[in-house]
């Protein structure tokens, strides 16, 4: 059985209508790479599962319970509950907490009670993945680097026990070096029986590190990922 | 000079507990509550109406009355404080502009509330039995009555444990986290709605808190919250919204303030020495002393 | 390219193409207009368009609102002068000199965007100000008027000292606490009448004191402030309709608009500090007047109630419009001066009213209409999405918005066909095409063909001869003159036919894609 | 000629190092791109260079005079502009709006067929009357250039003009930035991340890493000295056909 199946899923943002009709399934111990150029819809994507659109239609049944269903108003207001099911985000930007310290920004990411309470050993085995992190626990997470930020953002996703992790693209706005040390780590963590989505612009960053790698072209979901891609190299950006 | 240091002391407890309440609201669900004045006077009357009850159960003193007290003061504002929120910040929290719809909402609460205190209780004000009894402490030349060192008692108790609470536990980080940033907090399962209601009712109970403890020099009347309301916003401002640190050096500061201008000036310019403070910390620090948040919430 | 040097980068280049300049006879543009005797603004906003069913220019009339005005504001004189009894008068007098002190402190809070809650100090302080220089000093009603200005701009500039270094919040809460400390002012100052709890009496009057006990004279004192309002409206609308409003307009919702403003040179703040004087002195003028309609002053002007009322007025009729706060007031005072005997009642009624336009409004009364068709849209949008594919091109929510439904039918076309040459490529026709790219082809192909040749020329794929016979490739054209194609991928191609059968499989390509 | 130029630029903001020791000449007509990792302090030089940001050391000259101390909107009246990353229009307006207020910003008053010229050279392809917070990306930018345009600047700084937009709308915003210099002989000053962009229209490349200039020079030396490779692109470079470069 999948782990997250959705169907027919459209959603958007007031008038702006940006995913359209789509259909996708996750298997358990899946890494799947979700490619596409901005502005097509790959962090809408990731938002619609954990009910961050502004509207939404269709169905999202994650591990056999439906927490999608039609929505027109109240953004984030489902969030908490479908987080706390088992899902962890990464967002897109730093959705970090900019004046607390960076051990209390992972902390945070603990959420449920049995998580809370092994904390400290989470804390150590992110710190394991991002070593750069361990000797900047008593810092204020606001006053860190882009890559540092990039780094607690993803860690605290990988506090929670989750059974499925969407990370939104974790290279944005990082230089080329960081954000391939990043997603490297990324695709080594051990994530068992649950799966990963990484939603990434950037085409070779992901490249034979995921198990199945899915275009998105104008809010819909190419198997070819090259023709998602424009059939423009992905860095080049259409200039010749 | 004891004295004086020891009024100062109470004045600023109690207007601590109410600053720190406006704070704490403004700072973690982004409204600032207007209606603090009826949550203040909402507890003054449910003590009231204990008193009430247990006067006519024979009871007029003791513990069970003092605590009582307390309690029925703390349970009251605590009520009125998710009252306010479900009226103002359930239905609003989400839609355009929360801040300013929930300064409306609040500011006709409070407006409501007054005349709804004046429909109910009438205009006169209610005194409340003695929680800590009529006794006194003499220290070399002045003293310290029994119900002024109780009120500085419990409300530094409770602001510690408060703030401790905030500190170490779970419930205390997330809301933390929701004053930085809401859209953060709810990708790790805070809900922004559960978490505001939690914070409506703590801030209304340290209100209800001081309500009962200044209803033992002042007394319930339907506007008796107007002052600790305008000074509770006056110290929240030059402590800076949202910095618990900031609220309470102002506390004192505004408490030493009153006690001082009330001794050797006149009780009639408390009111310009308050303002003129604020506006003279407003003038040197735009945020208020500890007011960093507001940069960082944006 | 500054102004005063000759520099050669003007704009009127030898050789540049000229840019076109709109013609006239567009429909949309309204030729003639009437304006207002010495402005530029026009009387009535006409508005030119074209009926695409009868292929005719109609004229409609865009902004009824100065038609609702005209009528509104002739209700509003005309009712109490027709009724007549004192009683009546005195209520709309009172109506019009708070919908006139609305009026201004919504250009404050709408147009300058600034939070400031010290209306009523300002409008006391002129009030004070004139009353007490007129019982001490004898002076007439238009010397109160003009002090009642002059300490208004007195006031205003006080105040909008910090507002330039204060948060919108900040300041919000400093100044609510204004009109509490002037009212300890007043009570602390015996000149100012603190021994008879705040009360002036014996100010000049602008109607004398001994006409107002008959009809003429309350109608006169009435009108009086029936002028004071429409002085109000008119430099709301000076201010709010003219180049500053503009101005304000641009920079004064969010800090990104801020940040717009001043990228773009305007000079916002002292804009929002012009708006914010001007409508000061007009509120101190508007307290000077008070003073002379009731020949005198009290401290109710200053309590906390009285600004939480005006702000539920505000509120009511909808935050940022005249309309707005002269319905808000009208509501309020109607029902807190005239329902005397319901006692705390009629003010928990106004607060509720508030209340409920604060919860289930978007922008109070006024902001209704706006609301009740954004909620039609959207439900005749989820409507139209249900039946898919009728709009299919359009998003279901423009489809409402789009005026000529010819559009939608071509677009609906296109689709249909798309969909009809889609299920006609299959392997044979690709490979029908790789045999011979020109010449007689099957009807299908020949179809697709047809399709492909009519697509717009942005983005068309063209072949690209680097050598010719030898080396070939694939481009996209721009569609803008003087961007030169793009060359699409790396791929050359030895021959013609190579070449325009892999144009071919790249617009297969992108049908399938649509 | 020298028209745009800052020496030793250092700015702190909360206890950090944004900038040290930056400086820069643009000439008239020039055309030069400023490239660097994210948080190496690209945005923040524009915010000292418009005025946005007056707490600095160092000295801004436009035209030789010192302009170290004026506000964003005295720079802007001396012909210094800017625009923003993020595509910011005003929120309540219409197009036609916008423009008239740009228009009307200061005295003295542009000709209004100034604004059809400035939207007609940047290709705005909007009705008037659309609300500009329904515009997309590339209109929003189109929009801001068209009134930063309209009054004759000398010196634009773009900051990522081609971020959030795709292959041939890049090509649109390329054309004005060409146009620009080539035709009109404003000076452009461009941040870009995408380094391809800058090889093409740039005649000059600076890149930023952590507040200090690493390199400085035509595009094709810059991006090819191994300095710039290890700090920044530490990714094998391979060049396409028409030896341009790709990052691939």
């Amino acid at each position: 059985m999948s782990i997250l199946k959705l169907t027919g899923i459209s959603a958007g943002y007031g008038p702006v209508r940006v995913l359209h009709d789509l259909d996708l399934s996750v298997e358990p111990g899946e890494r799947l790479g979700l490619v596409g150029l901005n502005g097509h819809g790959k962090t809408t994507l990731l938002s619609t599962i954990v009910g961050l659109t502004g509207w939404q239609d269709g169905s999202i049944v994650f591990e056999g319970k439906e927490i999608g269903g039609r929505r027109t108003h109240g953004v984030g207001r489902k969030t908490p509950g479908i987080v706390r099911s088992g899902i962890a985000l990464a967002p897109q930007g730093d959705a970090i907490f900019p004046g607390l310290s960076v051990k209390d920004n992972l902390d945070s990411g603990a959420y449920t009670s049995a998580s809370w309470r092994s904390r400290k050993r989470r804390r150590d085995s992110v710190i394991n993945v991002f070593p750069p992190l361990g000797k900047l626990l008593k810092q204020t997470a606001g006053t860190l680097s882009g890559g540092e930020r990039r780094m607690v953002s993803v860690g605290r996703a990988l506090m929670s026990d989750s059974k499925l992790y969407l990370v939104d693209e974790p290279s944005l706005g990082l230089a080329p070096k960081i954000s391939m040390g990043l997603v490297a780590a990324l695709c080594e963590i051990d994530i068992g029986e649950g799966a990963m989505i990484i939603a990434e612009q950037n085409l070779p960053l992901l490249e034979g590190r995921v198990d199945r790698m899915l275009g998105m072209h104008a809010g819909e979901i190419k198997l070819d990922v090259g023709e998602a891609l424009g059939d423009v190299p992905p860095s080049a950006g259409g200039m010749h | 000079m004891i004295e004086l240091i020891i009024s100062a002391a109470v004045l600023a407890s109690m207007y601590g507990l109410v600053a720190i309440g406006i704070s704490f609201t403004w700072a973690s669900i982004g409204m600032l509550n207007l209606a603090q004045g009826f949550i203040f006077t909402a507890g003054g009357y449910a003590a009231y109406l204990y008193a009430q009850t247990m006067t006519n159960l024979g009871i007029t003193e003791g513990p069970v009355m003092s605590i009582g007290l307390l309690i029925s003061g703390m349970a009251g504002s605590a009520i009125a404080g998710l009252f306010v929120g479900s009226i103002a910040f359930l239905p609003l929290q989400d839609r355009a502009n929360f801040r300013t719809r929930g300064l409306i909402a609040t500011l006709a609460i409070s407006l409501i509330g007054t005349q709804l205190w004046l429909i109910f209780f009438g205009p006169q004000s209610k005194p409340l039995p003695p929680i800590f009894g009529t006794g006194r402490i003499e220290i070399g030349s002045g003293g310290v009555s029994y119900s002024q060192l109780g009120a500085i008692v419990i409300a530094t108790l409770m602001l510690t444990a408060v703030i401790m609470w905030m500190r170490s536990s779970r419930a205390g980080l997330q809301m933390r986290a929701m004053m930085m940033n809401p859209l953060g907090a709810a990708v790790v399962g805070v809900s922004v709605r559960v978490t505001g209601m939690r914070v409506l009712a703590i801030s209304g109970a340290l209100t209800g808190l001081a309500s009962v403890m200044l209803a033992q020099t002042f007394f319930v009347s339907p506007t008796s919250g107007v002052q600790p309301l305008t000074v509770g916003l006056i110290i929240s401002l030059a402590g800076g919204l949202g910095s618990i640190p900031g609220t309470v050096i102002a506390a004192a500061i505004v408490g030493l303030a009153e006690a001082l201008t009330a001794r050797y000036l006149a009780q009639s310019l408390v009111p310009f020495v308050l303002f003129g403070i604020v506006v003279l910390i407003l003038v040197f620090r735009p945020r208020g002393l500890g007011g960093l948040l507001e940069d960082v919430r944006e | 390219m500054s102004k005063t040097s000759s520099s050669p980068q003007s704009k009127h280049l030898i050789g540049r193409r000229a840019w076109r300049p709109a013609w006239p006879a567009r429909p949309d543009r309204v030729l003639r207009r009437r304006r207002y005797f010495g402005s530029k603004r026009s009387v009535l906003k006409l508005s030119g368009q074209f009926n695409p069913k009868t292929l005719k220019r109609e004229v409609v009339l865009t902004d009824k609102k100065p038609l609702f005005w005209l009528f509104g504001l002739f209700l509003l004189v005309a009712i109490p002068t027709a009724v007549g009894s004192e009683r009546f008068l005195s209520l709309f007098g009172i109506i019009c000199i708070y919908a006139a002190i609305n009026v201004m402190w919504t250009l404050i809070m709408g147009t300058a965007g600034l939070q400031s809650f010290a209306t009523l100090a300002t409008v006391g302080v002129g009030s004070y100000g004139a009353a007490y220089l007129s019982i001490t000093f004898g002076l007439p009603w238009p010397l109160m008027l003009l002090v009642g200005l002059v300490l208004g701009i007195a006031m205003g500039f006080l105040i909008s000292l910090p507002a330039r270094r204060l948060d919108g919040l900040y300041y919000a809460l400093l100044t609510l606490g204004l009109s509490e400390f002037c009212r300890n002012f007043v009570t602390q100052n015996e000149a100012l009448g603190g021994k008879f709890n705040g009360a002036l009496f014996g100010a000049g009057r602008i109607v004398p004191s001994d006409m107002l006990t008959t009809r003429l004279g309350q109608t006169l004192a009435f009108l009086t402030t029936f002028v004071a309002l429409l002085v109000a409206l008119g430099v709301f609308r000076w201010i709010n309709g003219g180049r500053i409003g503009l101005l304000l307009k641009a920079a004064s919702t969010s800090k990104e608009d801020e940040s717009f403003a001043s990228a773009i040179g305007i000079d916002w703040q002292r804009a929002r500090m012009i708006v914010f004087m001007v409508a000061s002195g007009v509120l101190g003028a508007l307290g000077a007047f008070y003073s002379t309609y009731i020949g005198g002053t009290s401290l109710q002007i200053f309590s906390l109630d009285l600004l939480l009322l005006m702000l539920a007025m505000i509120v009511i009729g909808g935050l940022g419009r005249a309309e707005g706060a002269v319905i808000g007031t009208v509501i309020v005072v109607g029902i807190t001066q005239w329902f005397t005997d319901w006692g705390p009642w009629r003010i928990v009624l106004a607060g509720a009213l508030a209340l409920l336009s604060v919860l289930y409004t978007r922008n109070g009364l006024f902001g209704l209409k706006e609301q009740m068709r954004e909620i039609r849209t959207r439900r005749q949008a989820l409507h139209r999405a249900a039946q898919t594919t009728k709009y299919a091109e359009y998003l279901p929510q423009q489809a409402p918005d789009i005026h000529d439904k010819s559009l939608i039918a071509g677009r609906t076309f296109e689709r249909e066909l798309r969909e009809k040459l889609r299920g006609w490529i299959t392997p044979e026709i690709i490979e029908e095409h790789r045999r011979s790219p020109l010449g007689q082809h099957s009807d299908h192909l020949e179809r697709i063909l047809n399709y492909f040749r009519k697509a717009p020329i942005p983005d068309k794929y063209a072949v690209y001869t680097e050598v010719p016979f030898q080396s070939y490739r694939v481009v996209a054209l721009s569609g803008l003159p003087g961007v030169p194609p793009r060359i699409v991928d790396d791929k050359t191609y030895g021959s013609l036919d190579e070449a325009y059968h892999a144009v071919f499989m790249r617009r297969i390509n992108d049908l399938k894609a649509s | 000629m020298t028209l745009l130029s800052c020496t030793d630029i250092t700015l702190e903001l909360g206890g950090r190092r944004i900038l040290e020791g930056v400086s820069l000449d643009v000439s008239k007509a020039e055309v030069v791109g400023l490239a660097g990792p994210n948080g190496a302090g690209k945005t923040s030089l524009f915010e000292v260079l418009s005025g946005r940001q007056l707490n600095h050391g160092g000295d801004v000259l436009l035209n030789g005079t010192s302009i170290r101390k004026l506000p964003m909107r005295k720079r802007v009246e001396l012909g210094l502009v800017r625009s923003y990353q993020r595509p910011i229009v005003p929120a309540t307006l219409t197009v036609a709006e916008t423009l008239k207020a740009a228009r009307k910003a200061y005295k003295p008053y542009p000709a209004r067929l100034t604004v059809e010229w400035a939207a007609e050279f940047v290709r705005m392809r909007t009705p008037l009357d659309a609300p500009t917070a329904l515009l997309e990306t590339l209109e929003r930018r189109k929009l801001m250039l068209a009134c930063l345009l309209l009054r004759d600047p000398q010196i634009v700084l773009l900051d990522e003009p081609a971020s959030g937009l795709t292959g041939s709308e890049i090509d649109e915003i390329d054309l004005v930035v060409r146009k620009l210099s080539q035709e009109y002989g404003v000076a452009v000053l461009l941040i870009e991340h995408r380094l391809e962009l800058l090889a093409m229209v740039a005649s000059k490349v600076l890149v930023l890493d952590v507040g200090h200039i690493i390199a400085e020079g035509p595009p094709e030396t810059v991006f090819t000295s191994p300095e710039v490779r290890a700090a920044y692109f530490d990714v094998p470079i391979n060049a396409d056909l028409e030896g341009n470069l790709v990052i691939s």
